[in-house]
């Protein structure tokens, strides 16, 4: 017996030391201004590799690391990058960018107008490979007369093809991207750890002296659990995390919440090909059964934009603000239009969910009790995040579904998934004046009439209740108090750059 | 003594069991009896000395390894479901432990009518209470009994049961594995007293196994001394008590103390009962013989008639007689 | 004085006895539910979403202003289901295999026993997952899951009980008289194993109904709105900063179904021990 | 020798279904790997790009085939999501878990050993009662429930210990001890509630045998009975619960590898049944089995070592 | 008494309880006996009797549920029921040694069974090198060959005799007094129990060891014993020179014991047997012959009085067709 009240005695006493170094360790940090910042990422990035990367997460961290020859400033306009500047000709077919001068990759070597010519050459297959991309498909030639002057040339004027041009550039001939990514932004690349961190650290040798960062050091620890991303604030462990507006609400005391839209549409896609909802009345009836803004209220905590068009206003002038209040809730005529549709009784519904997003769990049962005031019975039906992608978003085989698309700068890429012909439309949604008029838009180098044509598209999506577009749920962040400089930006990205600690 | 045909008979009967390392272990070797009709025959033998599997191989709960166990009242039904079961029903075993001989979780009158069950008997449940009632009166059990749990009852009662399920089936051989080894004396009497009643009134055969020699020489006609898996003596009971030859049945009767018979011969047998495992060479006994020669080491003594139905496997008796 | 009462042995025993007022409990929440159930559970009502113990909602409401109460009293309902169909599950499986395996032994025993050692080499969870990754998240896929991940545990018990008494003298007596194995299986073995295989349902009951928090956890639980304490449980732990009420009310109603269970199966173990 | 023998041939057999099974189970899991991996957002050239690192065309069988050649070879294949030699993940998340499972073992002996060893030598319904319900209560909760209410009061609270990030041993043990206290301590408290009442029972059953009896006809006091021979007797079953808690633990690490962000072997199958990701699958469930059966053949063995009775070969 | 030998044991009016449904049950009923130096002594019944209960009591081994009642038990002229537990301790092992019925359960199985035996020497005091010789010398006085190489084997390895054997000498290595052998032989073959009980009065005669010898088995009694109580239901019945007792018994308990035995010489007639069982802790009656309901010569008298011990044809019977000689 004395051993083992000896062995406990032991155990006690590690216990307390372990404790008692743990006290010691938090307080340094307190006393001085950081020099690293450290926050979480949702997911593993998929590639380090920037060609090979399509995750929006991964680009919110990589975007700190590679830059383009164009960037984008917190409005979505494209601002000068790795290129000074860029002219295009009349015909809108050529674009001649003059390049920067005194750059340096992260690994020495100093940056000229042959990486830019192997990225291109790679990025639209010119080099003889496979394209990296299908998007540089419209590039007709390229060519650098200079070490400091790159000239693209396309085959059909295109509108926005400058946002694409925010294409990291790489450094010619390095093919290690994958292991250790090597660009010229604000932060370079030290480690990732799969499953727990990657971290970055500030690029001393950054050209512009307006972006260099403050802080020196950033770990961005991968972690999925909400609470334990809560708990990680709370602590001390994390300086800043997006969370959900609900937390962000009891944290807001002793925390900074930075909330802004995100660009995001969280939609209720309906299968157009689906027997039941091929009808327009039907669809049109389910837009008029929902109210919105109980979902806004109950999953984002009011911390949403409500929504009645494809685009968040965060898209600035392609949004068409004339849809806005489009669909209100009116029961008297979504039904109405079911008993025109010819189900008088409503009918029985499922809804595919991806079990991994509560938010949109959440919004489908708030759903499926609005559509039961109108006799419609939806049953909840909760699917892996994989099983989603390969029977929803590719083979189109399900009846509806609640999923958030993230926007882009590039209005085409958001409203492309409607086309006929885009591989993935999963909305099944066909309609040949919206075809035609987005073929148009593309080619459209007159911005009035381009822009005009956009909103034209959106309406033609909203009369046809192509899907319930819900809302835009905010992006709630919260940063320790003497955390200070977060930016939102239109697309995913997490400006480290901006960030300093308040002495 | 009663002098009647054969019923069971056995010839080179030899059970093999896997052992460690796939060496076999003989638990029964080269082994010819056979009992007659309506005698009771009595098997004595320490442990381990094969009495117990001798038992289960004479009503088919053991397949012999090679030799066989032949019946004389009916057809040799082997592999012939109907004429198996026919043989079940005339077979029946009894076991040494009361308490885990009987099933702990059925009732009684469960328990004794199952046999009739199993093998079709009796119009319907009426009739088949009935039968089970009156052989439970035979054992003196009353019909109070039949809703009664195996744990309230007690080892002598249990036994009783035991020996009621065994005979519903009105079998004509009965195997009695140390039926009273687990029994308290005056409860063993009552059990030994009952077993005599029921075979002269049903005319049962038994075969009797037993470790205890006082047992097996006051209820057997016949008895026969196994020692490691093979018979050492046989003969009538009068012929082993009065002239026992083998030198183990010698040893056998002089450690068996009786409270009232004074030792004949104060034989004390040295060492250990040889595992089946590791079977000595020769003779099985020699290793603890007290007049074991060189020949007991080499050479296994065979089974030789003394006199009329006496037997001997012993060399000592061999050099006498030749 | 046994013959009076026979559940008196049953209820000297502490942890039974506990474990018995615990499981009722639960049990009785159900059935209650079944007469009275104050709200529709499904019944979403965000102005009054995640509100605090009130006259109107004695357990308060949750993250949809759902009724609490309601719901704890429909997930008792789904809970004890999940519970009962997973053990069925595992006994009317498992039990028989073991019973096959332990009795025949041999050839029988090794191929069964390669299996479930096959099935015991997955870690649980992983099974469960891939289970529900192949057929989708819903009641009978989520009792599929737990109910195979049970099968070798009452393999195992019924396996040894099996082979211990394949030799008994009982057993052995009632093959001389004939008895065919079905019979012996069924009416002379079962009846003996019945206890140990009582004790290792009830420890199954207990850990189908953890299970099944962990696999909501993991969002592979049960389908929307449907409550169960698991799905309570695992919606509730994003609110803990806003209303810890909403976590420790499933968080109850877990505890006391697997104590509950867990000590009804300490409590059988060291009665059929004594 | 023989049992060795057989001992490696199920060894093998084991090893050999639960491959067939795991591969068999991605063919019909639905799912494409690439598209898990890039997103919605993905460029159709980039998945197409994916999906031929993959090999996802090849006809089953001889995939499975040449998966069985070079694992073989011990080349378990390069994993989807990831990039990189299945083994170099495993191991460097391997070395995670075992730490955690280790901890996790120790603190249940520590916790488990001495309550078990003073509730059998107070066998009463005052001390059992209290003790059996707080033992029962760490069994009782989820275990994701336990760590969230853990870190909030360690972590968020009293700040005693990080709730993430992992540091390996060999750069600072102190470190490593704290960021893996938490979870292992709210693992152990499902398992030494286990060991616990099998301890408990165990013992009690031990100390009404025969030679317990002869111990004290020799005069030995109850302290020396209880060390110099229950002890050590009882130990026997509880060796099995041993093998039993490592496969816990195993699957336990799954839940709580998520809720302290470690990255361990739990957490990485999740994610990777998450994203299809076959071949690293693949790895994870060999190495858990290959796990589990080592712990199993090393019950046997420390059977063996413990209890003369049973030699092995 | 024609020599004057000295006490070792003396029990007197022993009673031993046990609580059952809120009443106390007597296992053992007033139960006296002396055991003198070198004297073997029977106590002889069948199960349930209370033989085992008796001498637990000596060894202060008694269940925790057992509730000693009366009575008073002398070793060597000291009282053992009021010791502490340290100097039962003492005692045990030292003073009084027991040997129980089952050679297979009784030792542990996972210590080697010279460690186990030495375990008692090194108890009492003895150094560890003496210890050890001790203990080889013991193992080879019961008889044990090859001892250098039986004292590092386990149990299991050991048959039945064998590890009897050792468990004699684990009993007998402090040279104790007494010996309480509970059943000693019961569980053995017939030719290893002749060697055991012949090692068993070999030591008593060496050693001088007083042995009280628990049996149900007369025969074995007859050819070992010096002495015999013979006891049922907790009370002790009758009891005399072990010939005395087998010649001409008194008690109609003890003449249905002996009439029990089957023999050769009682073949083809039927044995002469008690009818009914020994009545269980909770069924015993509370006054009277506790024979009564089994016994063929019972009287009213029997059935509210409970018999007194008297002396008749030299020894003792507590029985209600020996009234006391006035």
């Amino acid at each position: 017996m004395k051993k083992l009240s000896i062995v406990v005695c032991l155990f006690a006493l590690a216990i307390s030391s372990i404790t008692a170094t743990g006290v010691k360790e938090v307080k340094p940090n307190e006393a001085m201004v950081p020099s690293v910042v450290r926050t979480n990422i949702g997911s593993e990035p998929d590639s380090l590799d920037p060609w090979k990367s399509a995750a929006t997460d991964t680009e919110a961290i990589f975007h700190n690391v590679f830059e383009g020859l164009m960037l984008y400033d917190t409005n979505g306009k494209m601002i000068p990058g790795l290129a000074e500047s860029v002219v295009i000709a009349p015909d809108g077919l050529t674009y001649t960018f003059k390049l920067r001068k005194n750059v340096l990759f992260h690994n020495g070597k100093p940056f000229d107008s042959a990486d830019v010519v192997y990225t291109y050459n790679n990025l639209t297959g010119m080099s003889g490979e496979k394209a990296v991309s299908s998007k540089f498909s419209l590039i007709k030639n390229i060519n650098a007369p200079d070490a400091y002057t790159f000239v693209i040339t396309l085959v059909e004027p295109s509108a926005g093809f400058l946002s694409l041009t925010s294409i990291p550039i790489v450094p010619e001939g390095y093919t290690n991207q994958a292991e250790h990514p090597v660009g010229t932004g604000p932060y370079r690349f030290v480690e990732y750890t799969p499953g727990q961190r990657i971290v970055l650290e500030r690029n001393e040798a950054y050209y512009d002296a307006n972006r260099m960062p403050k802080i020196k050091r950033a770990e961005i620890y991968i972690m999925t659990d909400e609470a334990a991303i809560v708990s990680g604030l709370q602590s001390g462990q994390l300086d800043f995390a997006s969370i959900t507006a609900e937390d962000a609400k009891q944290l807001s005391s002793d925390y900074t919440i930075y909330n802004a839209p995100q660009n995001m549409v969280q939609i209720f896609a309906l299968n157009n090909e689906d027997p039941i909802f091929s009808d327009v009345r039907v669809r049109q009836a389910v837009n008029y059964a929902l109210n919105k803004q109980d979902v806004i209220d109950g999953v984002f905590g009011g911390y949403a934009t409500k929504l009645d068009s494809n685009f968040s206003p965060v898209m600035g002038m392609y949004y068409n603000d004339t849809l806005s209040g489009y669909y209100e809730q009116n029961l008297a005529k979504a039904k109405q239009l079911l008993l025109e549709a010819g189900y008088p009784n409503g009918f029985k519904m499922t809804i595919t969910v991806p079990s991994n997003y509560q938010a949109h769990i959440d919004t489908a049962q708030i759903f499926a009790q609005q559509l039961a005031a109108i006799g419609i019975k939806a049953t909840i039906q909760p699917i892996e995040w994989a099983t989603w992608l390969d029977q929803v978003y590719t083979k189109a085989q399900y009846q509806s579904t609640i999923i958030g698309l993230t926007g882009k700068l590039d209005p085409d890429s958001v409203l492309g998934r409607y086309t006929t012909t885009y591989p993935m439309n999963f909305f099944k949604f066909s309609n040949a004046r919206y075809d035609a008029l987005i073929t148009k838009a593309k080619v459209e180098t007159n911005d009035a009439a381009r822009i005009s044509m956009y909103k034209e598209c959106q309406k033609i999506l909203t009369e046809n209740a192509a899907a319930v577009y819900v809302c835009d749920p905010n992006l709630t962040v919260a940063a320790r108090k003497d955390l200070k400089g977060y930016v939102f930006y239109p697309v995913g990205f997490m400006d480290l750059s901006t960030l300093y600690f308040e002495e | 003594m009663r002098q009647h045909d054969i019923l069971v008979e056995c010839s080179q009967l030899v059970k093999e069991y896997k052992g460690t390392r796939n060496k076999p272990v003989r638990a029964v070797h080269d082994l010819s009896f056979s009992i007659r009709q309506g005698e009771t025959f009595g098997l004595v033998g320490e442990s381990g000395c094969g009495k117990s599997t001798l038992g289960q191989l004479m009503v088919r709960l053991l397949e012999p390894t090679s030799g066989t166990v032949r019946y004389t009242n009916f057809q040799d039904g082997r592999g012939n479901r109907k004429q198996e079961k026919a043989m079940r029903k005339e077979n029946q075993i009894i076991f040494q432990d009361p308490y885990s001989s009987i099933n702990p979780r059925k009732r009684i009158g469960w328990l004794v009518e199952e046999p009739l069950i199993i093998h079709g008997i009796g119009k319907d449940a009426q009739e088949r209470k009935a039968m089970v009632c009156s052989i439970l009166k035979e054992v003196g059990l009353d019909d109070s009994y039949l809703d009664r749990w195996p744990r309230e009852l007690s080892g002598g009662q249990r036994q009783r049961v035991a020996i009621a399920i065994a005979l519903i089936l009105n079998p004509s051989f009965v195997v009695c594995d140390e039926v009273v080894s687990a029994l308290d004396v005056s409860v063993q009497a009552q059990v030994l007293n009952l077993l005599q009643e029921l075979q002269e009134k049903f005319g049962l055969t038994y075969l009797f196994i037993s470790h205890n020699l006082q047992v097996v020489s006051y209820l057997s006609d016949r008895i026969g001394v196994m020692y490691l898996g093979g018979l050492v003596e046989m003969g009538d009971t009068e012929q082993i008590y009065h002239h026992c030859l083998h030198p183990y049945t010698k040893a056998l009767f002089s450690a068996s103390v009786d409270a009232f018979d004074s030792v004949k011969e104060d034989l004390l047998l040295s060492g250990d009962i040889p595992s089946p495992s590791r079977s000595p060479s020769g003779c099985p006994f020699h290793t603890r013989c007290i007049s074991c020669m060189k020949r007991c080491i080499e050479e296994n003594p065979s089974m030789v008639e003394v006199s009329p139905g006496h037997f001997c496997a012993c060399h000592l008796i061999q050099g006498m007689n030749t | 004085m046994k013959r009076n009462f026979p559940l008196r042995r049953y209820f000297s025993n502490i942890h039974f006895a506990i474990g018995f007022y615990m499981v009722m409990t639960v049990v009785s929440l159900m059935i209650l539910g079944f007469f009275y159930i104050p709200y529709d559970p499904n019944a979403i009502d965000i102005a009054h979403k995640l509100q605090g113990a009130t006259t109107a909602h004695i357990l308060g409401t949750d993250q949809l202003g759902r009724d609490i109460f309601s719901r704890v009293l429909v997930g008792t309902r789904v809970s004890l289901l999940i519970g009962i169909l997973v053990v069925g599950f595992g006994v009317l499986i498992g039990t028989p295999l073991g019973a096959l395996s332990g009795y025949f032994g041999g050839k029988t025993d090794e191929v069964i026993m390669k299996v479930i050692d096959t099935q015991m080499a997955f870690p649980g969870i992983l099974l469960a997952l891939m289970i529900i990754a192949v057929f989708g998240t819903s009641l009978q896929n989520t009792v599929l899951a737990l109910g195979l991940m049970s099968i070798p545990r009452f393999t195992r018990i019924a396996r040894s009980g099996f082979m211990k008494y394949r030799n008994a003298e009982f057993v052995q007596a009632s093959r001389a008289r004939g008895a065919s194995h079905a019979r012996i299986l069924v009416l002379h073995i079962l009846p003996n194993i019945v206890p140990e295989l009582l004790v290792t349902a009830s420890l199954g009951f207990a850990s189908a109904v953890m299970s099944e928090a962990g696999l909501s956890y993991l969002g592979l639980g049960m389908q929307p709105p449907n409550p169960s304490f698991g799905k309570m449980l695992s919606e509730a732990q994003n609110y803990i900063l806003q209303a810890w009420w909403y976590v420790l009310i499933p968080s109850v109603a877990i505890s006391l179904l697997v104590m509950g269970f867990n000590l009804l199966g300490d409590g059988l173990q060291s009665i059929n021990q004594q | 020798m023989g049992y060795y023998v057989r001992k490696i041939l199920g060894f093998i057999v084991t090893l050999f279904l639960v491959s067939v099974i795991t591969f068999l189970v991605f063919q019909i899991l639905p799912g494409d790997p690439a598209l898990v991996i890039l997103g919605v957002d993905a460029d159709p050239v980039q998945i197409e790009a994916l999906q031929r690192t993959m090999h996802v065309d090849e006809p089953v069988v001889e995939r499975y085939v040449s998966w069985v050649g070079s694992a073989l070879h011990g080349n378990l294949g390069i994993s989807f999501r990831y990039q990189k030699p299945v083994s170099g993940i495993i191991a460097d998340c391997f070395s995670v878990t075992a730490l955690l499972a280790l901890f996790t073992l120790v603190l249940t002996i520590l916790i488990g050993l001495p309550i078990g060893i003073w509730l059998a030598k107070h066998d009463k319904a005052k001390y059992i009662v209290p003790f059996s319900l707080v033992s029962q209560l760490g069994v009782s909760i989820p275990s994701f429930c336990m760590g969230i209410l853990l870190i909030s009061i360690f972590t968020v609270k009293l700040r005693w210990f990080p709730s993430l990030g992992f540091t390996p041993w060999s750069q600072n043990p102190l470190a490593c001890i704290k960021g893996l206290f938490l979870p292992s301590f709210s693992l152990s408290l499902g398992t030494s509630a286990v060991l616990i009442r099998y301890l408990r029972v165990s013992i009690i059953s031990e100390q009404k045998l025969d030679y317990v009896r002869t111990a004290r006809s020799k005069g030995l006091d109850e302290n020396t009975v209880l060390q110099r021979h229950v002890l050590r007797n009882s130990l026997i079953p509880v060796i099995t619960i041993f093998g039993m808690l490592v496969a816990d633990v195993l699957g336990g690490s799954i839940i709580i590898e998520n809720v302290f962000s470690l990255p361990g072997i739990g957490k990485l199958i999740a994610t990777s049944i998450a994203t299809r990701d076959l071949p690293l699958i693949q790895g994870l469930v060999m190495y858990l089995a290959c796990i589990v059966v080592v712990c199993n053949a090393s019950v046997d063995l420390l059977y063996s070592l413990i209890d003369p009775r049973i030699r092995l070969l | 008494m024609e020599k004057e030998r000295k006490a070792i044991l003396e029990i007197e009016h022993l009673h031993l309880d046990y609580r059952i449904g809120g009443r106390f049950c007597h296992a053992v009923h007033d139960v006296s006996l002396t055991i003198h130096s070198g004297e073997i002594l029977a106590l002889v019944g069948e199960s349930g009797c209370g033989k085992t209960q008796t001498a637990l009591a000596c060894m202060g081994l008694q269940p925790e549920s057992a509730h000693i009642g009366k009575g008073k038990i002398y070793f060597e002229g000291r009282e053992l029921l009021s010791q502490s537990k340290q100097q039962w301790n003492t005692l045990r092992g030292k003073g009084i040694s027991m040997i129980f019925q089952e050679p297979m359960t009784a030792l542990n199985p996972l210590v080697k069974v010279g460690k186990q035996i030495e375990e008692n020497g090194r108890n009492h005091g003895l150094g560890k090198i003496q210890a050890r010789e001790s203990t080889l010398s013991m193992m080879e006085k019961v008889g044990l060959p090859d001892v250098g190489r039986l004292y590092s084997s386990y149990p299991h390895q050991l048959s039945g005799g064998m590890r009897q054997r050792i468990i004699i000498a684990m009993a007998l290595i402090n040279d104790p007094p007494l010996l309480i052998a509970d059943e000693p032989t019961t569980a053995l073959d017939v030719t290893i129990q002749k060697q055991i009980m012949s090692l068993m009065k070999t030591l008593n005669k060496e050693l001088g060891t007083a042995i009280m010898l628990i049996s149900h088995d007369l025969g074995v009694v007859s050819h070992l014993c010096d002495y015999v109580h013979i006891m049922y239901a907790g009370t002790i019945v009758e009891n005399g020179p072990v010939h005395m007792i087998l010649n001409k018994p008194l008690h109609p308990y003890t003449k249905g014991l002996l009439g029990s035995i089957p023999s050769y010489g009682k073949k083809d007639q039927r044995l002469d047997s008690i009818a009914g069982i020994v009545p269980s802790l909770e069924n015993r009656p509370q006054v009277g012959c506790q024979f009564y309901n089994r016994c063929t010569q019972r009287m009213a008298s029997c059935k509210n009085i409970s018999p007194h011990a008297t002396m008749r044809d030299g020894h003792m019977v507590a029985c209600h067709l020996y009234p006391e000689e006035a």
